[in-house]
């Protein structure tokens, strides 16, 4: 399978889009090509495993190489693993759900699908790049779409959130720039990840370097205590902006937090795992328990999905097997559900025009889809098995737990009561919102999901079933990567 | 006293260039200030001509750029004093205090 | 002769479009309307013209020299120019003195083609006063406005001052190595504490032609008050040549004092990133806020120049290229905006994109590229930059520029925000942009996107 | 052998009624959806039914040896080789009972609520959740895997969670469902823990590798385990006390009960079925389940299970005695029960005669679960009929539903140990196990039984005796004792409670398979017969008829009394702890230090960014003579710098 | 040891930048012109005692007949000769004439300090190679410095003219 159709789709839509004559155009258009991109995941999905069952072990497959300023030896170079595949998969359907959600958008609907495609497309980019350049352009590539979400088609303060959101991503791109400068010096003027695996670098350089990379992709995917664009940023953004915010782009953070800090410096990573695993297992819990306080609906998944991606990077921090491949998990758990729960928290607000959760109630007896939805996303939240939240937490858990000192037994400890917390603050919005008496007259006659909406629901629950309930194929797919990743750092 | 030489001009010169420079650091006018830089610049010329006639005789690198420099000066000073009276035109004032209005 | 006129052949077509211009002029005149597209095709055709017959070679005893890189190098100014002549269409139209205007730019440009190609400390004065004196001339355009003048008497002021330490600096040069000569001078230096000095002195200039922190605070006031064709020339194409030639010197000239200005760079690299973006932040006037944010590029520009390589070299040069497209794309639209309207303040273009969606979108590009925002080629620059300067191991050195990039970003965005977000009763009207600035734009968009994702563009200037 | 695909279709046709009716039940299949899904469960039950008579007559037995049987194993989530979640089904005597056990109630509970729910707009979204319900607690108890059975676990959990938030407009009900959930997965926060522990060591999540690997003293895991350490107790220990603590949690045991008498805000039968019968057992079932584990290798914990059985067990009897909301009564009553069944097995050990409390603790729950089914069964034929959960609005009513009264009656006799009905014999079993190894657990559980007789007749005697006291509503009456389908379940629940007695259980459950004697010793059951007469008199002296003795009596027990009414604070205690401890001393903290502090200091570097460029824009005065000694003073500090500074 | 040679090398020392100084500390704009005058002139002769008999020549025909003329022009044109000028700010004058002093005395410092190479003695440079070189083009030449300034002079001469003409119908 040519991976360069994963970048061409995406564009191709977002062109066509920007030709498109009227709204509606502009809608199918955008529709027909989120659709598209998720038949090709599908497809990549199920090349990958027809070449892994046929034996092809190479560690990444599909891999394509056109020389890009060759000068400065830097290489359009592109190739997937179990990772990509998974992130991809995931984009994919973050995308099209986006994009059904946003079907009642009408201040400058182009201009929102096309900055909306540019950020799937800069996703997919990223998690197909073999060559830190060009994993750093896809990365940056979303900064401004998404500043430009938030801004034109938030709500609240938005522009304040925006800017934050903007800069404190900048800042950690500055991070991550100067640790792939200091890559590519010390390893012989290349950015390529896989000549950078195998080159030698000395334990001080690592050092150095580590922790720049880690901390710059750690703000995109809201490492304590950089996480304070992720509450400001997801509550301001369009519904389909947060999505994608904290379903694709926060993924971003992750994946390169493993692909490119851990795995190119393995000796990095064991120098700081203690500093990540502290402050992971502080966003857990704190995460978790500012969550419990807050009273926006938004606010609530923004903080939780702080608590949450903690799981991700505690996994990572860990560096066992097992721990990474349920960071894998989560991201891409995470993703899924996060998606899924600001889509119904846009359809709540879509109709009662609150996000408060004290001015609702009741909202099943109107609303039984979408509050059913709700519900299951709610549960999936805090870890209830035959959703996905549960299969990735317990493999951190589980993988965790395979530290033997007590250090990483407390940590994991008090990861774990994160999921007690979480229990509190997600029934408590549910609760409060779609159980309860109905406490506004005005919300007695909303309307349930439209047909767009319904469709983007139902595909995400898809999804968060389809790991929940048979974790086995996410599983082949990460943990073999993972297996790659742990070799490097016990040296094998 | 010793015999004038190369050290002896070079004090001249040196002297002459910071006498410049404080005069267009502290005159108010426009016009002095433009003066203050005719002297920075005869300081200057008086340099190359030192180090042409004690340091490097048989090249006349120091001479010509004297030369160039006298008739950039000239330019130089033309221009200025262009603007300066386009500007005395404008706020009937030639005064550097008076020309504040952009800062900031 | 034959060598005379293929080595000399910018210099001597340029000179043909001055005299032209002149002829034009004494002779019967001619109208804007007339002349203006002329002038359009004259630089055009210079502009494609500077792509062949490029050779290298000396002449005039070594004083003046060419390679293939100067060649671009010009190339490049000329592209700005002509982007200029397009873009700043609305004003040029108006002024009464359109020959003479082209006129001094044309010859300030003929000074910077001859200081990238000097190989001789007369030659390189000479032509920097040549590539200064007019712009002077040129920042007093506005004849009738007081801020026009303002700016034009802090500029020559200034630049005199600047170039009479200049001029102590060369002079102290040439007392200690003896002679003029470029390439000579470089054989010659020896490191001792007159030789720094004059260093110091000399690099003072250009420092100020650069607009580097503390050189600097001439840049913003001659900015805003001059013309915007003026601020465009000056903070695209003088920037960009004196650049060029400030690399040369210090790589071919100055070597054997890399112990101080390696340094000596560092330091000012930063104060001027930090000072340009902390001054940009808060200012509203889109003429100074651009020029304090070309004060904060320079600081970039000058970590690549302190990488001491060929690297740091060609990524300059491409972040010229990069810089005239998007600078020039912003100054367009301030341009456009600034005649029609008369306004200047960034508090003006709120609800600009409901208006103006085509002027909006160009302006964000620009911004986006000066930021360094992928996909744009500012992107590209930006990360070249850093990427030579990170050649010398300085991480902090790189960590600090990474980190300016943030601040930045926040004062570039702030005029999207403006445009694109801020709600606004009473916005900009839809402003008519007329075919050459809508073919300027173009280009500049084009090429905002264009240099980056084609990467040959960069080997080229590599390969040079 | 065991047939595989049998006891697997016995979950997963109550699965396929929940998928069924939760998908399409709302709008398509609305007044089917009860036949559906009784269809399935009934079904479901036969197969239970058959699969139990196939274990225990015909195959399971080798050697007079009840055996252990997988017959089906799928890798769920593969950690590593050793280390994998499977979904598996466990046979053996104890799940064997389980699925009979919970598919008979499950069944009269679908059959009941074909009356009872009748009308409600839910209605197929109930028998769905009922589906769920039943799905998860038979998983849970094929359970062939630790891992397993915590996924199960949960999903009993959050079943509960959905049936006791039935009526969610209601916030008592939601309030109630959010307690019971938050409190169980604190709980189960243990338990995960504990299996993290017990998989570390034993390298294994399967039971049987598990239990294998960590019963024998001598193996390595064993020493590893033993050899690490926290806090003075072994790592084993560590990890048994926390499966337990997951136990206590879904068992209600005391100080995690607080969640089940508000769990009374579902509809009654779902009390009866996951409240009373089902899932609150789970946890004896997962003592029992690990029994080996817990008796060989961790005798601390099972004397602490024990402990807390007995403790709960009185607590809840004493609070019992005090309620006035027959739910409630009935809540306390189970808690108590099912202490009864924990410290039986806390009063057990490993093998033969020694056994007794095992089998003792598994007879309890069996007989428990019809008799308390039954009880509450019948509580929501008259709550059906007087439309109050009060005891005040009750009285008089055994002419009104006169099966009710009858079948509440046999319930009552059972509970409270009177010979022949089958809480007596488990009962007596019980009792004698605690009599054999621990003196003070046989006496609280002695007294309690008393006091079990007292409120049970209590309860019975302000309902059915009593006088009315309260109004019945014309509509109340018109419907009468709810028809064949309320009482069908009634009627053979009955049986069951009276008949369950006589059926020879330590023939088939005991602690090594090997068939227990029972050693029945009529003068050992005098005492608590005639404690548990002693309770009948004393309610019926006291309930039979509207009097003002119970008032009196409750004043003169003072403190006692109000103590006991009020649950003795426990409520408010945890409600202390959370509110005021969690949400003001930690979230609000949290929430405040986040927007302050962290962002404050990101906020604080973009202020001060602009404060420090407002602050130096003095410097760009417009003054150009400013500018040149500024040009000058750089070029002097630079040539300072280099000549004699960093030279 | 004093012969007429050093004195006038005082004198012309003397006048050049006692008269400088004067330039700049005088308060009125015509002496401070005159004064100006004065101190090229001293320029000149320094050049005369230098033997550069061309560049002094140069020196007063440029700048005495030209630049200071030039300015005194300006001066007659822009304010009323006799008038004293207005004070400078005083924080401006201590910043100033600090940063001079520190200047200066660095300047004079790393000049003293320098060893310069030791004299070649050559021949004296001639009017006549001046001007040869002046139009040669070979090395040593400066044909093109004097094709530069060529434009240099016009382009100002044009900035000159637009400027200084403005607001009056356009001349030829």
């Amino acid at each position: 399978m040519n991976l360069l159709v994963l970048i061409g789709a995406p564009l191709l839509t977002a062109l066509a889009v920007l030709v498109a004559r009227n709204k509606q155009q502009v809608k199918w258009i955008s529709l027909a090509g989120s659709f598209l991109q998720l038949g090709l995941a599908i497809a990549l999905l199920l090349a990958f495993r027809q070449e892994r069952a046929a034996n092809n072990t190479a560690q990444m497959l599909f891999e394509q190489q056109y020389k890009l300023f060759q000068s400065l030896h830097i290489s359009f170079h592109f190739g997937v693993d179990g990772i990509s595949v998974a992130m991809i998969l995931l984009t994919s359907f973050v995308v099209v759900a986006g994009v059904l959600v946003s079907w009642n958008v009408e201040k400058m609907t182009k201009e929102f699908y096309f900055l909306l495609l540019l950020l799937g497309l800069g996703a997919y980019g990223f998690f197909i790049s073999l060559d830190l350049f060009i994993l750093f352009f896809f990365l940056e590539i979303s900064v401004i779409p998404k500043y430009l979400l938030i801004g034109i088609w938030g709500s609240g303060k938005k522009e304040y959130s925006a800017n934050k959101l903007a800069l404190m991503l900048m800042g950690g791109s500055a991070l991550i720039l100067v640790g792939m400068l200091g890559l590519y010096f010390t390893a012989g003027n290349s950015f390529d990840i896989m000549t950078l695996s195998k080159a030698t670098i000395t334990p001080e350089t690592q050092h150095i370097l580590f922790p720049l990379l880690f901390v710059g992709f750690g703000v995109f995917t809201a490492l304590f205590p950089l996480h304070t664009w992720v509450p400001d940023g997801h509550s301001s953004a369009p519904t389909a902006g947060s999505m994608f915010l904290a379903g694709i782009s926060m993924k971003l953070g992750g994946y390169g937090c493993l692909r490119v800090a851990t795995y190119l410096l393995p000796e990095g990573a064991k120098e700081y795992a203690t500093i990540i695993i502290v402050l992971s297992a502080i966003a857990i819990l704190y995460g978790a328990f500012a969550t419990m306080m807050q009273k926006d609906l938004k606010y609530i998944n923004a903080y939780s999905s702080v608590s949450h991606v903690g799981f991700s990077l505690l996994g990572i921090g860990m560096l066992t097997q097992t721990a990474i491949t349920g960071a894998l998990m989560q991201m891409v758990s995470h993703g899924v559900m996060t998606a899924l729960f600001f889509a119904v928290i846009g359809m709540i607000y879509d109709r009662t025009h609150t996000r408060m959760v004290a001015d609702m109630g009741g909202l099943m007896k109107q609303m039984p889809f979408i509050s059913t939805v709700f519900f299951i996303v709610g549960l999936c939240s805090l870890g209830l098995p035959g959703l996905s939240g549960f299969v990735a937490e317990m493999t951190v858990f589980v993988g965790s737990w395979q530290n033997a000192d007590a250090f990483h037994r407390v940590a994991t400890l008090a990861a774990a009561m994160s999921i007690v917390v979480t229990a509190v603050y997600i029934l408590r919005a549910i609760g409060r919102t779609v159980m309860g008496p109905n406490t506004n007259e005005a919300h007695l006659v909303l309307k349930d999901a439209n047909w767009n909406e319904k469709l983007a629901a139902i595909l995400l629950v898809a999804g968060i079933l389809a790991i929940g309930i048979a974790p086995g194929w996410l599983n082949d797919l990460l943990r073999p990567a993972a297996e790659v990743i742990m070799n490097r750092i016990t040296g094998q | 006293m010793m015999e004038p030489g190369l050290y002896h001009i070079l004090f001249i010169s040196t002297a002459l260039f910071f006498t410049g420079v404080l005069g267009f650091l502290t005159r108010r006018n426009l016009i002095t200030m433009l003066m203050s830089i005719e002297l920075i610049l005869n300081s200057v010329n008086l340099n190359f001509i030192a180090f042409n006639k004690y340091i490097w005789p048989g090249r006349m690198d120091g001479l010509f750029f004297t030369l160039f420099i006298i008739a950039i000066a000239a330019a130089e000073a033309a221009v200025a004093i262009a603007i300066i009276i386009n500007l005395y035109r404008s706020s009937q004032s030639i005064d550097v205090n008076n020309a504040e209005d952009l800062k900031y | 002769m034959n060598e005379l006129l293929t080595l000399m052949k910018s210099e001597l077509v340029l000179t043909g479009i001055i005299f032209l211009l002149l002829f034009i002029k004494i002779g019967k005149g001619m109208k804007n309307e007339t002349l203006l597209p002329l002038v359009q095709v004259l630089l055009l055709v210079n502009f494609i013209f500077g792509f062949v017959l490029n050779k290298e070679g000396r002449l005039f005893g070594d004083m003046f020299y060419t390679t293939s890189l100067i060649a671009f190098q010009k190339n490049i100014l000329n592209l700005g120019v002509y982007l200029i002549s397009l873009l700043c269409t609305d004003w040029l139209k108006k002024t009464p003195h359109l020959p003479e205007f082209f006129l001094l730019l044309l010859s300030a440009l003929l000074g910077m083609f001859f200081m990238i190609s000097s190989a001789n400390l007369l030659i390189f004065y000479l032509s920097l006063e040549l590539a200064s004196i007019p712009v002077a001339a040129m920042a007093n355009f506005d004849l009738d406005k007081k801020r026009s003048a303002e700016g034009a008497m802090k500029m020559i002021l200034s630049s005199a001052f600047s170039s009479g330490i200049l001029l102590f600096g060369i002079s102290l040069v040439y007392g200690s190595t003896g002679t003029i000569s470029l390439p000579e001078i470089a054989g010659r230096l020896d490191g001792s504490t007159l030789q720094v000095l004059a260093f110091i002195f000399f690099f003072a200039a250009f420092a100020f032609k650069l607009s580097i922190v503390p050189f600097h605070l001439w840049t913003a006031d001659v900015y805003e008050g001059s013309p915007i064709a003026t601020t465009a020339f000056l903070s695209v194409i003088s920037k960009g040549s004196v650049a060029f030639i400030f690399m040369t010197m210090l790589y071919r000239v100055f070597q054997p004092l890399l112990d101080t200005w390696y340094p000596m760079l560092v330091i000012l690299s930063i104060a001027t990133m930090v000072i340009g973006n902390l001054f940009a932040l808060r200012q509203q006037n889109i003429k100074r806020f651009l020029a304090f944010s070309s004060i904060a590029q320079v600081g970039f520009i000058l970590v690549a120049v302190s990488s001491n390589d060929h690297m740091g070299s060609t990524a300059v040069i491409y972040f010229v290229l990069v810089y005239i497209f998007s600078n020039l794309a912003a100054f367009g639209v301030a341009s456009v905006i600034a005649e029609q309207t008369g306004k200047e303040r960034i508090d003006d273009f709120k609800g600009f994109y409901k208006t103006n969606p085509f002027l909006s979108w160009i302006l964000a590009l620009a911004l986006f590229s000066l930021a360094g925002v992928p996909p744009t080629a500012g992107f590209f620059g930006k990360l070249f930059l850093l990427t030579a300067g990170g050649a010398r191991a300085a991480y902090w050195f790189i960590t600090v520029a990474a980190l300016n990039m943030i601040i930045s970003l926040y004062y570039y965005l702030r005029v999207v925000r403006a445009m694109f977000m801020d709600k606004n009763d009473t916005p900009i009207e839809p402003l008519k942009i007329s075919a050459p600035v809508r073919l300027g734009m173009i280009i500049c968009g084009a090429g905002i996107i264009l240099t980056g994702l084609l990467s040959w563009i960069y080997d080229y200037i590599h390969s040079l | 052998m065991p047939n595989a695909t049998n006891i697997a279709l016995i979950p997963l046709l109550p699965l396929a009624g929940f998928i069924l009716l939760g998908l399409f039940g709302r709008k398509y299949i609305k007044n089917g959806a009860g036949l559906i899904g009784t269809a399935l469960l009934l079904g479901s039950a036969l197969l239970a039914l058959y699969t139990a008579y196939d274990y225990f007559f015909v195959y399971g037995k080798v050697d007079g040896v009840y055996q252990q049987f997988v017959p089906l194993k799928i890798t769920w989530l593969a950690f590593s080789k050793e280390l994998s979640i499977d979904m598996g089904l466990v046979i053996d005597p104890i799940s064997v009972m389980m699925l009979l056990v919970v598919t008979f109630v499950s069944l009269m509970v679908h059959i009941y609520s074909l009356g009872y729910m009748k009308g409600e707009e839910r209605f197929p979204t109930y028998y769905a959740f009922l589906g769920l319900f039943t799905f998860s607690m038979l998983g849970l108890v094929l359970a062939s895997n630790i891992f397993q059975m915590y996924i199960f676990w949960e999903l009993v959990g959050v079943s509960s969670f959905l049936l006791i938030g039935f009526y969610y407009d209601k916030p008592s009900a939601v309030a109630a469902s959010k307690k019971a959930f938050i409190v169980t997965r604190f709980a189960d926060l243990g338990f995960l823990v504990g299996i993290l522990i017990l998989s570390y060591f034993s390298g294994s999540f399967d039971f049987q590798t598990l239990i294998a690997r960590l019963t024998s003293p001598e193996s390595n895991e064993v020493k590893n385990a033993v050899a690490s350490t926290f806090l003075g107790a072994s790592a084993l220990t560590w990890g048994a006390a926390l499966i337990f603590i997951g136990g206590a949690g879904k068992s209600a045991m005391f100080p995690l009960h607080i969640w089940l008498p508000d769990a009374m805000e579902g509809p009654t039968p779902v009390s009866a079925l996951i409240h009373a019968a089902t899932m609150v057992v789970a946890g004896v079932y997962l003592v029992a389940r690990l029994f080996p584990v817990f008796s060989v290798t961790t005798p601390a914990v099972l004397e602490i299970i024990g402990w807390v059985g007995a403790v709960s067990a009185i607590i809840a009897a004493v609070i019992a005695c005090t309620q006035t909301d027959i739910k409630r009564v009935l809540a306390y009553s189970t808690m108590s029960q099912i202490g009864y069944m924990m410290f039986a097995l806390g009063v057990s050990s490993y093998g033969g005669e020694a056994g007794l409390g095992y089998t003792a603790s598994m007879f309890h729950l069996f007989t428990h679960a019809m008799f308390k089914a039954l009880l509450f069964l019948g509580a929501g034929a008259v709550i059906h009929y007087v439309h109050s959960n009060e005891m005040k609005d009750m009285g008089g009513l055994r002419k009104k539903l006169p099966i009710t009264h009858f079948t509440f009656l046999v319930a009552c006799l059972a509970i409270a140990g009177v010979p022949p009905f089958a809480g007596f014999f488990s009962k007596e079993e019980i009792l004698l196990a605690a009599y054999n190894s621990n003196t003070a657990i046989y006496w609280i559980a002695l007294i309690t039984s008393g006091l079990t007789a007292f409120y049970m007749f209590r309860l019975y005697f302000t309902i059915f005796w009593n006088k009315a006291q309260g109004e019945h509503s014309a509509a109340a009456n018109k419907h009468g004792e709810g028809g064949l389908v309320m009482m069908l379940p009634l009627v053979l629940l009955a049986v069951g409670a009276a008949g369950a007695g006589f059926i020879p259980f330590g023939e088939f459950v005991s602690t090594d398979g090997k068939a227990l004697e029972s050693h029945f010793h009529l003068s050992f059951s005098l005492a608590p017969v005639a404690l548990g007469l002693a309770g009948i008199l004393a309610a019926l002296w006291m309930y039979a008829k509207a009097n003002d003795k119970p008032a009196r009596l409750a004043a003169s027990l003072g403190g006692l009394y109000k103590a006991a009414y009020h649950k003795f604070y426990i409520d408010e205690l945890y409600l202390f702890i959370t509110k005021k401890v969690l949400f003001n001393l930690v979230g609000r903290p949290a929430a405040w230090f986040d927007r302050n502090i962290v962002d404050g200091l990101m906020n604080l570097t973009g202020n001060s960014t602009v404060l420090v460029s407002e602050g130096i824009k003095k410097f760009q005065s417009g003054k150009v003579q400013q500018y040149a000694i500024f040009f000058l003073g750089a070029v002097v500090l630079l040539a300072v710098l280099f000549i004699y500074v960093w030279r | 040891m004093m012969n007429g040679s050093t004195i006038l090398f005082y004198l012309l020392a003397a006048l050049t930048v006692s008269c400088g100084v004067l330039s700049i500390s005088t308060r009125h704009i015509f002496r401070a012109a005159i004064y100006l005058l004065f101190s090229l002139i001293g320029v000149a002769g320094l050049y005369f005692w230098l033997a550069y008999e061309f560049i002094a020549a140069v020196q007063i025909v440029v700048y005495v007949g030209g630049i200071v003329v030039l300015i005194i022009f300006s001066i007659f044109l822009t304010q009323q000769a006799g008038e004293k000028l207005p004070r400078q700010r005083l924080d401006r004058k201590i910043w100033a004439t600090l940063a001079t002093f520190c200047g200066f005395a660095l300047t004079l410092l790393q000049v003293w300090q320098h060893e310069f190479p030791p004299v070649i003695p050559q021949a004296p440079v001639t009017v006549r190679g001046i001007g040869e070189k002046m139009m040669s083009t070979e090395a040593g030449g400066y044909a093109l410095p004097f094709e530069i300034i060529s434009m240099l002079l016009l382009a100002a001469m044009v900035g000159c003219i637009v400027i200084a003409l403005r607001s009056k119908p356009e001349t030829k």
